[in-house]
């Protein structure tokens, strides 16, 4: 959990890696390591969970953590550039020191879905915090507690795909459906073409005794949601994830409220059945 | 927990006994210079209330919070430190109801379910806070619409109230008893007297049946009902209103350095600007001044009083309708909501 | 029956006239306020939303704020300065001069709050006003005051209080006062720069940041503002008093040559601030240098958009 | 305060005061090395706000050169710059900071001679008004205790 002092104080960690994720170098994934290795235990987190990614003189950005808790010794967030912090992040070296201030919010409700077929729906670079989640879900010590597990991912083009090593060893995996898709064909791509709702729409798991947890651009959430409809999905067992501007994190500086909602604290996970009672304010 | 009594002679000596050993704030000056500042006494009980709301002594416009050195050679380099809460013992002698319960409102998001604001805590939790009465409410007041009373209690250690050139005085906490108690206020009976004034202050102030139509109504009813474009077309999205606001609590969080290191601050923000809410990617879920107008008096008036069991996030002290350059009314807004059809 | 309910009567037929041809889709203008001293900006769209329309000397927002980016055909009730101003957005191509009616209200001059409270600083339960006075009525008192002890800083010296151009004025002219000769500022400058940077410094000292007298301004209407820029970020968003006067400074400077001294910025200002003397500096050097004064014409050239070969500049080495 | 170097932050136009430096440096012609140089296309870029950062951030003195009236590469960007400077000075030196820390002039690149008296009389005067105290933010203090 967070500092319970100070919930504000970021905790100190060391840039272990950085990989850049996409041809257009927007995207970089950053391997952190806990400076203290207390402060690891201490940032006990589940997948769908986000920290705040502090550097020192320019600000913090909310990110979706990328590893799962079943990975130990560091952690990962995928970071795209587009403003002044992330831009700075992007022009870091390994090494570096920074802060990271989490994990906030709620993980998705992976615990309280025990028993259940989940399929996951990941468009664009939204895919972190749900290979957070397939992750975890594979893990030996998790993986006999759910039912059929179905991976839903698409990208502009194979080289926007993210954590491509992870997804092709699930491709191999017999306990797990996995569809990957780019939305335009380009010679040499062997998976499914089409944007994500076109995909799901042809391998859309029954209804019946399963979640869905969508996470991706407001357009491809909104685009998805008939085709679960049409599949049978009731409001409550569409799960996803939102993204607001955010500060503080702990429901306190006010601006990424939904309603009497805050993202931060009281999401970034909500069912669509509790969405639809607030204010399409994200 | 009793009443007390302060008379005249012992006025000046009471003040000074609050002022001993920790700092007393209270109101001085007229009007739009009335401000909350430290003194010993006398304190003047003429005044109508502060210009600016008593937050800024919990939540100062501008909070340094964490500070980092950025020199190699330093220890911890890059590794923000915590400033602490800068409290020191505080005594506010003054406050009004409406501001006092407007506190709370804030306490109950600095202090949420999940989280606790350091800052905040340390000097909200330190301080007496002890309430001075409205006799006669000013005309832009409307606490008691709001749930409120020109006798208000919530928020306070002690209610006090101008009595035969002396105070009245009322102990509502143990801190506040122990602390009339070392100030040597003599114990009195006021409750009779407390309550009558009270029914004459309130008779001042209009009461609004509107609120509780607004309780009534479900949150996407009240959201999409067709009078918001209309409300906010004066608006001329300046924030004056949160600046004021007793219970606005957003701030902004903005790091500043130099060479050798740099702080991390926090300043008070406004809803009423665009960029409080705009994504990096360009995006803004409340783009233009309708949702960011929508926004300010749905907070107020229904998602604080959902989550804070109905106590409302307008306490009637009226500085929005009296700054506010368009004039646009809490009061006549809340009228339309509790009307307006989808 | 005054002057002043004479111009009420005339706003509110000439706005039915309007709306009811289809000569315009909205009127802006004035309605009481629900405080005392106020008139508030009111948008009449319907002959009926027409009875709410006044004038009145606590018109003090200047309404060619809610100009720009404004689609349709718009009348709008407007005061000397107020029709400088939207002139001023119509000349910036802010708003297209085939889409406004300027309803001309011959001015007498505003009514300054911060003035009457100085002499009455008791609280305002109500107040009425004639053409010549103000009454103020109070918890036990009543006091009428004359206008002429009250009126804006600004108003005092307004030497175009009818607007120099609208489609239609709705009384008769009234006087101007006599124009702003900056004595103040020379005795300003008198002193030493230490002394003058104390006296700024004072001026702005405080200051919330919140932006009200921008947000108020007609001629504030840049989609971002300096202020708002982040990258690079000009301005620290403190109370940093450097950054205060940071945007003090640009914000004059941003207004050069276009000021058309309403007022509006100061009366929206939350803490009193005299914002204007910031703008009073630069509309002197702007007068002095190019006899230049915004909005009287449409087709004046603002002076910092043309130049002369032999522009005076001394100070240039 | 003899040990006092003023910090001068220039603003100098592409094509001629930067020119000028230049060729005051081929030349031999030695000045003061003062001022920090921010190179612009044209003064016409200039926009007041570069000036109050400058000071902001604790500069000394700022100095601001352009091509001569009539001179400029693209035509009249000087002049129009002319009008903002007249403004601009006028309102910084109102408001309190002193003429001498704010500096003007038009020097074109063949001048090499006057960009070094100018440089030498810019820093002369700068330092005549001494640290700039007073127009900028406040010294940044971190509030940290040192840990050992």
């Amino acid at each position: 959990m967070i500092s319970v002092n100070n919930p504000y104080l970021p905790y100190p960690v060391r840039i272990a890696d950085i990989v850049v994720d996409s041809p257009d170098k927007s995207l970089r994934t950053f391997k952190f390591e806990f400076l203290d290795p207390e402060d690891e235990t201490r940032f006990e987190y589940l997948p769908g969970q986000f920290a705040e990614l502090s550097v020192p003189g320019q600000g913090e950005i909310p990110i979706g953590i990328a590893s799962s808790p079943t990975e130990k010794g560091y952690v990962l967030f995928t970071v795209n550039r587009v403003g002044q912090v992330s831009s700075y992040l992007h022009n870091m070296r390994v090494g570096d020191v920074m802060g990271v201030r989490g994990p906030l919010g709620h993980p998705y409700p992976v615990r309280d879905l025990k028993g259940r077929n989940i399929v996951v729906i990941a468009s664009g670079f939204a895919v972190t915090t749900l290979r957070a989640t397939v992750a975890w879900l594979l893990h030996p010590d998790n993986r006999p507690n759910y039912g059929r597990i179905t991976f839903v991912y698409g990208a502009r083009s194979p080289g926007h795909l993210l954590f491509r090593e992870d997804w092709e060893a699930w491709q191999k995996r017999d306990d797990i459906d996995v569809y990957v898709a780019i939305y335009k064909m380009v010679p040499g791509w062997t998976g499914k073409v089409g944007f994500v709702p076109a995909v799901l729409q042809e391998i859309c798991p029954p209804a019946e005794n399963t979640a869905a947890i969508i996470c991706g651009p407001p357009i491809a959430i909104k685009t998805t949601q008939p085709v679960l409809f049409e599949a049978g999905y009731k409001p409550d067992n569409i799960i996803m994830s939102l993204e607001n501007r955010m500060k503080c994190g702990l429901g306190i500086c006010g601006r990424c409220n939904v309603g009497p909602e805050y993202v931060c604290k009281d999401g970034p996970v909500f069912t669509l059945a509790q969405l639809n009672e607030l204010p399409p304010e994200y | 927990m009793s009443d007390y009594l302060v008379s005249e002679k012992t006025l000046a000596g009471f003040f000074t006994a609050l002022a001993t050993g920790r700092r007393l704030l209270a109101p001085q000056g007229q009007g739009d210079d009335c401000r909350l500042a430290e003194t010993t006494g006398p304190v003047s009980l003429d005044y109508a209330n502060t210009h600016l709301s008593p937050k800024g002594v919990f939540f100062p416009q501008t909070e340094k919070i964490l500070a980092f050195h950025k020199l190699a050679d330093k220890p911890k380099a890059n590794q923000y430190q915590d400033l602490g809460d800068q409290a020191q013992p505080t005594v506010i002698f003054g406050l009004r109801p409406c501001d006092a319960r407007g506190l709370t409102v804030s306490n109950r998001v600095f202090q949420n379910d999940r989280f606790t604001d350091p800052y905040w805590k340390g000097k909200y939790e330190s301080a007496i806070k002890i309430g001075l009465a409205c006799l006669n409410p000013s005309p832009q007041c409307f606490c008691a619409a709001m749930g409120g009373s020109p006798f208000g209690e919530m928020g306070l250690d002690v209610l006090a109230y101008p009595k035969d050139q002396g105070l009245g005085l009322k102990a509502l906490t143990p801190a506040g008893e122990e602390i009339l108690k070392k100030a040597q206020a003599e114990p009195a009976d006021l409750a009779a007297d407390m309550a009558a004034l009270e029914k004459k202050a309130i008779q001042s102030q209009g009461s609004l049946d509107d609120y509780a139509t607004i309780n009534e109504r479900k949150i996407m009813e009240l959201y999409k009902a067709d009078h918001w474009a209309k409300t906010a077309e004066p608006c001329l999205g300046c924030g004056v209103c949160t600046f004021f606001c007793p219970t606005c609590h957003c701030f902004d969080i903005q790091d500043e350095q130099n060479e050798v290191g740099g702080v991390r601050m926090r300043n008070w923000d406004t809803c009423m600007s665009p960029l409080f809410t705009l994504h990096g990617s360009g995006h803004n879920p409340r783009p233009s001044k309708v949702e960011r107008v929508r926004q300010r008096f749905m907070h107020k008036l229904k998602y604080i009083p959902l989550k804070q069991d109905g106590v409302r996030g307008c306490t009637g002290c009226g500085r929005c309708v009296v700054m506010c350059p368009a004039n646009i009314d809490i009061r006549s807004v809340a009228a339309v909501m509790a009307q307006a059809s989808a | 029956m005054g002057n002043l309910d004479d111009l009420t009567q005339k706003i509110r037929e000439k706005a039915k006239s309007l709306l009811k041809s289809g000569q315009v889709e909205v009127v802006i203008g004035y309605r009481a306020g629900t405080v005392p001293l106020v008139a508030a900006p009111f948008f009449a769209r319907s002959p009926e939303d027409c009875d709410n329309l006044i004038w009145s000397s606590f018109a003090r927002l200047n309404l060619a704020n809610y100009l720009p980016n404004r689609a349709g055909k718009v009348a709008l009730v407007a005061k000397g300065c107020d029709a400088r101003s939207a002139v001023g957005q119509v000349t910036e191509n802010q708003f297209p001069r085939e889409n406004l009616y300027l309803l001309g209200v011959p001015c007498a001059g505003l009514i300054d709050p911060a003035r009457v409270a100085a002499k009455e600083p008791r609280p305002i339960q109500s107040a009425t006003e004639s053409d010549e006075a103000i009454t103020i009525t109070g918890a036990g008192f009543s006091q009428e005051i004359k206008k002429a002890e009250v009126l804006r800083r600004n108003c005092q010296t307004c030497a175009h209080r009818t607007p120099t151009v609208s489609n239609e004025l709705t009384g008769p002219e009234t006087p101007n006062a006599p124009p702003d000769d900056f004595s103040d500022l020379k005795d300003l400058l008198a002193k030493t720069p230490a002394e003058r940077l104390a006296y700024f410094k004072d001026l702005i000292k405080d200051c919330l940041r919140c932006y009200a007298c921008r947000n108020a301004c007609p001629l504030c209407y840049c989609p971002i503002c300096f202020v708002d820029e982040t990258r690079p970020q000009w301005l620290g968003k403190s109370t940093d008093p450097m950054d205060t006067m940071t945007f003090h400074l640009l914000r004059g400077l941003h207004c050069a040559g276009r000021c058309t001294a309403c007022g509006t910025c100061e009366t929206a200002c939350p803490v009193n601030i005299k914002v204007r003397e910031f703008n009073r500096v630069l509309d002197k050097s702007v007068q002095e240098n190019w006899a230049y004064e915004p909005g009287l014409t449409w087709d004046q050239k603002p002076p910092l958009t043309i130049y002369q070969p032999n522009d005076p500049a001394d100070f240039i080495k | 305060m003899s040990d006092f170097e003023p910090k001068v932050v220039a603003f100098f136009c592409n094509w001629c005061t930067y020119g000028a430096a230049d060729l005051a440096g081929v030349s031999r012609l030695d000045y003061p090395p003062n001022f920090r140089v921010v190179r612009l296309p044209c003064t016409g870029r200039l926009n007041p706000k570069f000036i109050m950062e400058a000071f902001k951030r604790g500069a000394d003195g700022v100095w601001v050169s352009g091509c001569h009236p009539g001179d400029c590469h693209y035509i009249a960007g000087n002049y129009h710059a002319r009008r903002k400077f007249v403004l601009l000075h006028t309102l910084l030196e109102t408001i309190g900071v002193e003429p001498n820390r704010l500096r003007f002039s038009w020097i074109s690149s063949a001048e090499a001679n006057k960009f070094q008296a100018m440089a030498r009389d810019v820093v002369e005067s700068v330092r005549a008004c001494g640290p700039n105290l007073t127009f900028r933010k406040a010294e940044f203090k971190l509030d940290l205790a040192e840990v050992a």
